[in-house]
């Protein structure tokens, strides 16, 4: 189990690396689509095998939403917008690449200073957590697109997700069901605003809506 | 104390009465002014048989706030705070009716006698509060029903600038305020006055936010930057209000602080008598020296404020250092003084306000040089006008002198009777109140002179006019007041004794027996002025005696060989005051734009002056400029950037983890 | 009675967003808001049964800020109801750029009004953790919808901010759940369910250092949302382009849920004797909050946008007055009740200016006093008493946190809050002042609807009264909640 | 009996003290000048004579030389001779006398302004001014002499001073005595303050004042100023001769004499020096009140 469980950690590491470094827009919904993916495994594995209703329904929502449900919604965003499909990230691919390892060395070195009362599923899964945390955050702060900081949000979501799965046991399901569901609308608004964002500027460019500010340079 | 919580419900009732009629001129007007002098009538009562001796009085009801009691008394202190407060509000009142009418018209004077009403209830609740809370909801109330009168021409941007700084000078004092009352509620753990408790080590500290919190309102140099600001702005009966009463409130803090930090560090430090007696001088002096440069009536009233507050503040710091060294008869001579100063100025300074309201009402300008030979058009505002100057001049026989005389006595019986470190300061005490007395007789007969003597200066000042009787009654009562008190000096002394009880902590006898010699003092100087009155009409009754049979020619005035004298040869106030204000020139900072003649038949020649207040200009307005541009310069942080937003968040988390866990 | 607190609105919503006519609708959102609010006024005569098992339930605090919510929203609610009366249908000018703009549906708008109360109502009953951040969440999301009511470019680019910044803050608000439940992995072996009461009667077990870290994200997270400093810089924006009935809540309501987040955890904190280390922070927070307030208040050219960073001050003097604890979180209590209304009180008067002036801008309003004499009056008095002046009642809970941070002898921060709130009032008077006074081409004495005065002149009568006297009702209510505090 | 001595002696007297000014600066002048009864004869002929009122003037203009008067002759009642107790004596009666003078001056000045004549404005102004530069040297003089003699009635003030108190203060006197000597030409308008003689160039202070009054009003000025005069001379004349051999009639023939030497001094003064130029008279009444000041500290320690 355990080097299935290492695997899917690595798969999702990667994942987050592989996003840092990816140019394309349509390439970074697939990337997040897969993690996705990745998590909803992660779920069935975490339970030992135990092969009960309750990691079953979950894995299957959690692929159905973040494998295919998300990616269908922004990728359809993406087609409207008739705007070119590039990242323009803020800080270059190869300095992403470079931050990013700097984060998985950061999130190794956090994880074995931090005390775990528990013994997590695996020994890796505390710092990939991390790192996927830091690289969705470091995408939202990064990237121009606005669609770029939705899949930054879910990167994020995904590694808190991470978390939890691997080290928290017993959240009912009634609370994951609603986080999920918290996460669909979420995700969901926020596509209905690139919607709106894109007809209304004819550009998807987070970094160019700043009319609201107190401050004038 | 029924009574007096019966006038300010009265005040309360007859406030909203008045914003509720609103729609007819009369009705509000009828209500509020009803109000407030039913309200003074009732009031007077209790104020004076407390004055008189009668036990203090005081009632505590449960209030469902926090720290919060209806806990209100009335004692000796209070009493002689209230009488000039129902007085001078009563004849405001009356006054303001006449004088209101002229805006009609224009706008809904409900607001108006709302907030006068309001002023007027949340003034006495200062004066008897005795919970902090209480205390600082009636002060706050006080500050923004008064802030609302002051504005009340608020279409002008002079008066909207006026009312912003008053606003903000109080406010600011009143944060001194609230730490003061904190502190000293928070050892006895309870916020009633009665249960305050200082811990020596603090006294200090407590004096002194005491003196520039309550200095704020008093208008204590160089706090006083409002004053001369709000009090033109206002209508006339409001500054009259303000001046007179509003201001002292300020003092009655003051005091009432003493006699909180008495309990504790008794004696007071030396340090406590001679910082107020600087601050004394200060204000006093420069008051004065301000006010002499003004061709503002209004403005120039409001300086001799912020003066009189000096001659006050003088008084209580003899009365400190007396304490402070163990000289009951100090002690009690310069708090008689100050006090009663409180009194007196409360008297001849609404006298001067409403006159000066008269006079701008009738010749439809303050501009002092644009006035003149009022006294024959006005003749009772001329005359009452006159008594208060010669009042506030502090000139014999009227109350002005009596009060700088109790002050000038205690300075003298410590200048003979103390150790020469505290005669070096009383000595300062006498020479800047003869130095304050000889400037304010010049500003005075300034005043006096420019406005209602020689020639009118202008179409208005011809046209002028006396007003009708509801304006002229006012000013007679105070001017009568005026004299009475300068003649019955030695009552005045008498009455003060248990007001002085309270602020020294000695009992009334003993305080009797050390206010004696003033006692025994003031039958002469009442006889002195008896006898000059007598003496002058004496002189009179030959005059015309003599002349009785001989021509009395009448002719122009004679002019030096002019064929065409005209009114603008006349002195003007700028150029009466100018000597002087040269020889100040270096603290005044006088502006003056000269458009001097030119040619050989010059045409047009102009000369003005403005003599902007130093301390407004270059104090606070380059502090606040600072302050402004430095928060300016932080602004970026709200550069609308979402991605940097974000960033903010994770920095935030990262600095915590690190700085908390780390 | 909880689930009738609940299902009331989310129904009340399903009907409004179906029902078509205008009339029947609004009357509805009316309607509901009053059952809404009787039903929380029954909770303080008769103690709700929790529901599934404790997760539900309400305690002293949950009831203060449920009573706040219910109340506000009663006032928005009847304002709204006149609002969407005025608002003109079609596409129409926007008097910023000229530029034309439609509203959002209005079906949408007052389903989704209804759903932000459910969400809020969920908010102050959960005691689930768990529940709690999904609540607090689903108040963002059903709130995104009414910020944008105003189909026009700044209104939408104010939603994506708030949804995006939100979002991402309460993410971390779910980390910081995970970390809780790891702290309380193996509190004497068996793991303890993230139930708030369990959690504290299992306190001392509970792992520290773990506790502590969740207790940063969750300050993190939904301090976000409660729009502390550094973190609030959605909130300006928000509040200045969402209708300024929506203004009033998420000022008045909506940001003291999010409080109520960072108080449950703090709750945790204080039964497993950590209370200190969370009330240093909040008072660092709350003074660091005022102190920004205050450097965007000075010389604020917009006027809600005045109010809106006013909101970010009271929410420091809030976090400020829990950090100094003891009598000070009586105060907090209080001031969160007299912030609430009169800040609503404000969104909804300058909701009329906006609506006669058709402008922001503090320089281009002048003499509202004249022109809208009855909004003018409310608008100065209002601003009085959120500046803290007597006899309003924010004045008593803000000197009730200065008695205690001074009777504790913490000097520093009691001059600091005194110099920030004096800041704050020259700032917000020069400011509000001039729109109030002077005169203006507009000619005096423009009708004013009852609806649009109703609200926030009972809002203000009730901040007036509050500051002369306070009812023992509300008083023992304020008690209860400073006593889940500690 | 002397009390009342101290009351009328000034009341006959005073005008001789013009006199003697005037005929010593005659004589210095060598010329035979006027006799020595002359201000008496002007006064009996003003008295005599009927007035003329400008149209701008009010009754404050007719009031002013009547209070003037008035008040100065209180003031009389109040100021010792020498040894001689006043007609009235009470602790702070220096301050009762100060503030009369204040008043007297006050409505003369009123009175002036009343015209509305440009020089009468002047000469109010400067008046003002200079008088409310003196009063403050004035009142610490007498503090001075307070301190020292432990007493705050001019009586028993001017009875304590002696020969014994010259040996201990001397030069604290002296100072005195010259801050007095200005205060005393300062307030009685003499050179180098002022000129009494001339009336129409416009360097006058107090002269220009009372341009328009004229009988019997002019009358009461000029003996108003007189017993001015005496006044102020009394106070200063009480410190240069310490004469108190407790004698009473010894003291006042002294003090007396004193007067009328001051008289003559003054006459020296008026006809040796120049009248100073306006800009400097703020000077010299600031160093009249440092002299006071320094006496003080000479006192104090």
């Amino acid at each position: 189990m355990d080097l299935w469980t290492d695997s899917i950690l690595v798969f999702l590491a990667l994942t987050s690396l592989l996003l840092l470094g990816s140019s394309r827009l349509f390439h970074c919904i697939r990337i997040v689509a897969f993690q996705g993916i990745l998590l909803g495994l992660l779920t069935l594995v975490a339970h030992r095998g135990a092969l009960s209703l309750r990691p079953l329904a979950l894995a299957t929502a959690i692929i159905g939403l973040k494998g295919v449900a998300f990616p269908w919604l922004l990728a359809r965003v993406l087609r409207d917008a008739e705007v070119q499909r590039e990242v323009e990230p803020l800080v270059s691919y190869t300095v992403s690449m470079l931050i990013g390892t700097l984060m998985l060395a950061l999130s190794l070195w956090l994880s074995q200073r931090l005390p775990l009362p528990t013994t997590p599923i695996a020994s890796l899964l505390v710092p990939v957590a991390l790192f996927t945390i830091l690289a969705g955050l470091f995408v939202i702060i990064s990237r121009r697109k606005a669609l770029n900081q939705v899949l930054g949000y879910l990167v994020l979501e995904n590694g808190i997700y991470t978390f939890g799965v691997g080290l928290v046991q017993g959240t009912p399901m009634v609370v994951e069901l609603g986080v999920l569901l918290d996460v669909f609308v979420a995700v969901f608004v926020m596509g209905i605003a690139l919607f709106h964002i894109n007809r209304e500027f004819d550009h998807v460019d987070a970094d160019r809506l700043v009319v609201l500010r107190d401050w004038t340079p | 104390m029924l009574l007096v919580l019966l006038a300010v419900a009265l005040l309360l009732a007859s406030a909203c009465a008045a914003l509720l009629t609103q729609k007819s001129y009369r009705w509000s007007t009828g209500c509020a002014v009803g109000g407030a002098v039913a309200a003074s009538l009732l009031g007077m009562f209790p104020s004076v048989r407390i004055l008189l001796g009668a036990p203090v009085e005081s009632l505590r009801l449960p209030w469902s706030v926090p720290y919060g009691a209806f806990f209100v008394a009335v004692d000796a202190l209070s009493a002689f705070f209230l009488v000039p407060i129902f007085v001078l509000s009563a004849l405001a009142a009356v006054y303001g009716a006449e004088y209101l009418q002229t805006y009609r018209d224009r706008r809904a004077l409900g607001p108006a006698w709302f907030f006068f009403n309001l002023l007027v209830a949340s003034m006495v609740l200062v004066v008897i509060a005795r919970n902090a809370v209480l205390f600082l909801v009636a002060w706050e109330v006080m500050a923004l029903a008064s802030f609302f009168l002051v504005t009340f021409e608020d279409e002008k941007e002079s008066v909207r600038d006026a009312g912003w700084v008053y606003l903000v000078a109080t406010h600011l004092g009143t944060a001194f305020l609230l730490a003061l009352f904190i502190l000293l509620g928070s050892t006895a753990g309870s916020p009633d006055f009665d249960q305050f408790s200082v811990a020596p080590s603090q006294a200090g500290l407590l004096f002194v936010l005491a003196l520039v919190g309550f200095g704020a309102k008093a208008g204590f140099m160089p706090l006083h930057v409002w004053l001369p600001e709000a009090h033109p702005a206002a209508p006339s009966h409001v500054s009259a209000l303000m001046s007179g009463v509003m201001i002292k409130t300020g003092i009655y803090g003051l005091v009432r602080t003493f006699t909180f930090l008495a309990q504790s560090a008794a004696p007071p430090p030396a340090w406590w008598g001679w910082l107020l007696c600087a601050v004394g001088l200060t204000s006093g002096i420069f008051g004065v020296l301000f006010a002499l440069a003004q061709h503002d009536l209004k403005r120039l009233l409001a300086y001799h404020s912020v003066e009189n507050i000096g001659i006050i503040a003088l008084g209580l710091g003899v009365g400190l250092l007396g304490l402070s060294t163990g000289m009951p008869t100090l002690a009690a001579l310069g708090f008689a003084g100050g006090l009663l100063h409180v009194l007196n100025h409360a008297l001849f300074k609404g006298l001067l306000f409403l006159g000066a309201g008269a006079v701008a009402h009738a010749a439809g300008t303050r501009e002092i040089d644009h006035l003149g030979g009022l006294l024959k058009r006005m003749p009772w505002t001329g005359l009452t006008f006159l008594i208060g100057a010669v009042a506030i001049s502090g000139l014999p026989p009227l109350n002005g002198f009596v009060s700088e005389l109790l002050i000038y006595l205690g300075a003298f019986h410590g200048l003979t009777a103390a150790a020469s470190a505290t005669a070096v300061s009383v000595l300062c005490v006498i020479g800047g109140l003869a130095l304050i007395g000889g400037l304010a007789a010049a500003c005075f007969t300034k005043a006096f002179g420019i406005v209602f003597l020689g020639e009118p200066r202008s179409d208005h000042a011809a046209q002028a006019h006396e007003p009708g009787l509801a304006m002229r009654l006012p000013m007679l009562l105070l001017a009568a007041g005026c004299v009475l008190i300068g003649l019955l000096a030695p009552l005045a002394v008498h009455a003060l004794a248990p007001v002085l009880a309270n602020v020294t902590g000695l009992s009334p006898q003993v305080v009797r027996t050390h206010v004696a010699p003033a006692g025994r003092i003031f039958p002469f100087v009442t006889a002195g002025g008896i006898g000059l009155l007598g003496v002058v009409a004496a002189l009179a009754g030959v005059r015309s005696w003599l002349l009785s049979g001989r021509p009395v020619a009448t002719n122009v005035t004679w002019d030096c060989g002019y064929t065409q004298p005209t009114p603008r040869m006349q002195y003007t106030a700028s150029s009466f005051a100018q000597p002087l204000t040269d020889l100040f020139g270096i603290l005044l900072q006088t502006r003056r734009r000269l458009v001097p003649p030119t040619g050989l038949f010059p045409r047009g020649a102009s000369l003005a002056t403005d003599t902007a207040d130093v301390c407004a200009e270059r104090l606070y307005a380059p502090v606040f400029l600072g302050i402004g541009r430095g928060l300016a310069a932080l602004r970026w942080l709200q550069h609308g950037r979402v991605h940097l937003y974000v960033l903010y968040i994770a920095l935030t988390l990262v600095v915590l983890l690190i700085w908390k866990l780390g | 009675m909880i689930a009738a607190l609940l299902l009331l609105p989310v129904l009340a919503a399903v009907i409004t967003f179906l029902l078509r006519p205008d009339a029947p609708r609004r009357v509805l959102l009316v309607a509901t808001a009053f059952g809404h609010t009787a039903i929380t006024a029954g909770t303080w005569v008769v103690q709700p049964a929790s529901v599934l098992g404790g997760w539900l339930q309400l305690d002293g605090l949950g009831r203060l800020f449920l009573s706040i919510t219910s109340a506000l929203f009663l006032a928005a609610a009847v304002y709204s109801a006149g609002y969407l009366q005025r608002e003109r249908r079609g596409a129409r000018e926007d008097f910023e750029e000229g530029l034309l703009f439609a509203n959002a549906p209005e079906p949408t708008f007052t389903s989704c009004l209804l759903l932000f109360l459910a969400a809020m109502t969920l908010v102050t009953v959960s005691h689930r953790f768990g529940l709690l951040w999904v609540a607090v969440e689903a108040t963002t999301l059903a709130s995104a919808p009414l910020i944008y009511f105003h189909r026009q470019h700044r209104s939408l680019e104010a939603t994506w901010k708030y949804l995006m910044i939100c979002s991402v803050g309460i993410a971390l608000a779910l980390l910081g759940n995970f970390f809780l439940a790891v702290a309380a992995s193996d509190a004497g072996g068996a793991p303890v369910p993230l139930v708030l009461e369990q959690l504290i009667n299992a306190a001392p077990h509970l792992h520290i250092a773990w506790l502590k870290a969740a207790f940063l994200l969750f300050l993190v997270g939904y301090g976000t949302k409660m729009g502390l400093a550094p973190l609030h810089t959605w909130l300006p924006d928000a509040h200045s382009e969402a209708p300024s009935v929506v203004s009033a809540l998420l000022s008045g309501a909506l940001l003291n849920c999010a409080f109520l987040g960072i108080l449950r955890v703090q709750q945790v904190c204080v039964a497993a004797g950590e209370g200190p280390f969370g009330q240093e922070l909040l008072v660092d927070f709350g003074l660091l909050s005022m102190a920004l307030a205050a450097v965007f208040i000075v010389g604020q050219a917009d006027y809600k946008r005045m109010l809106a960073y006013s909101s970010v001050e009271h929410m420091g003097i809030l976090t400020l007055g829990v950090g100094i604890g003891g009598t000070a979180t009586f105060g907090a209590m209080l001031h969160a009740v007299n912030h609430s209304l009169t800040k609503a009180m404000l969104f909804l008067v300058a909701g009329n200016i906006l609506a006669v002036y058709q402008s922001k801008s503090t320089s281009e309003v002048r003499g509202v006093l004249r022109v809208l004499p009855v909004s003018g009056m409310l608008w100065v008095a209002g601003l009085f008493a959120i500046t803290g002046s007597p006899p309003f009642a924010p004045f008593l809970s803000e000197l009730t946190i200065l008695k205690a941070a001074l009777d504790q002898g913490r000097n520093l921060v009691a001059i600091a809050y005194l110099v920030f709130l004096a800041l704050i009032f020259v700032g917000m008077m020069s400011i509000v002042l001039r729109m109030a006074q002077g005169v203006t081409e507009r000619q005096p004495g423009t009708p004013e609807p009852a609806l649009a005065i109703i609200p926030p002149a009972a809002l203000g009568v009730l901040v007036l009264l509050l500051g002369l006297y306070i009812p023992a009702a509300l008083q023992r209510v304020i008690e209860e909640a400073a006593r889940a505090l500690g | 009996m002397e009390a009342g001595l101290t009351f009328v002696l000034p009341l006959l007297l005073a005008p001789l003290l013009l006199g003697v000014i005037n005929r010593t600066k005659a004589f210095v002048a060598g010329r035979t000048g006027q006799p020595l009864l002359q201000p008496y004869h002007d006064l009996l002929k003003l008295l005599r004579k009927g007035v003329v009122y400008s149209r701008t003037a009010t009754w404050v203009f007719r009031a002013g030389p009547i209070v003037g008067l008035a008040a100065v002759l209180i003031a009389t009642a109040l100021v010792p001779l020498g040894g001689a107790p006043a007609a009235v004596g009470f602790p702070g009666d220096l301050i009762l006398v100060a503030y009369l003078l204040g008043l007297m001056r006050f409505f003369t000045v009123l009175a002036a302004l009343d015209t509305g004549s440009s020089f009468e404005g002047m000469g109010a102004s400067r008046e003002v001014t200079f008088s409310a530069l003196a009063e403050p040297t004035l009142l610490l003089g007498l503090a001075a002499v307070a301190r020292q003699t432990g007493s705050l009635s001019l009586s028993t003030m001017y009875a304590g001073i002696n020969l014994a108190t010259w040996t201990h203060v001397g030069p604290a006197l002296a100072l005195l005595a010259g801050a007095l000597l200005i205060v005393f030409l300062t307030e009685n308008a003499r050179i180098p303050i002022d000129d009494p003689t001339t009336h129409l160039e416009l360097t006058m202070i107090h002269e220009v004042m009372v341009l328009d009054h004229s009988g019997p009003d002019l009358a009461f000025i000029l003996y108003g100023s007189a017993l001015k005069l005496w006044l102020l001379g009394a106070l200063l004349v009480g410190i240069i001769v310490p004469v108190r051999t407790g004698i009473i009639w010894i003291d006042m023939v002294s003090t007396l004499a004193g007067l009328f030497v001051l008289a003559v001094v003054t006459g020296l003064i008026e006809s040796s020096m120049a009248r100073w130029r306006l800009i400097r008279l703020p000077q010299l009444l600031a160093g009249a009140g440092a002299l006071a000041a320094l006496a003080l500290a000479l006192i104090l320690r």
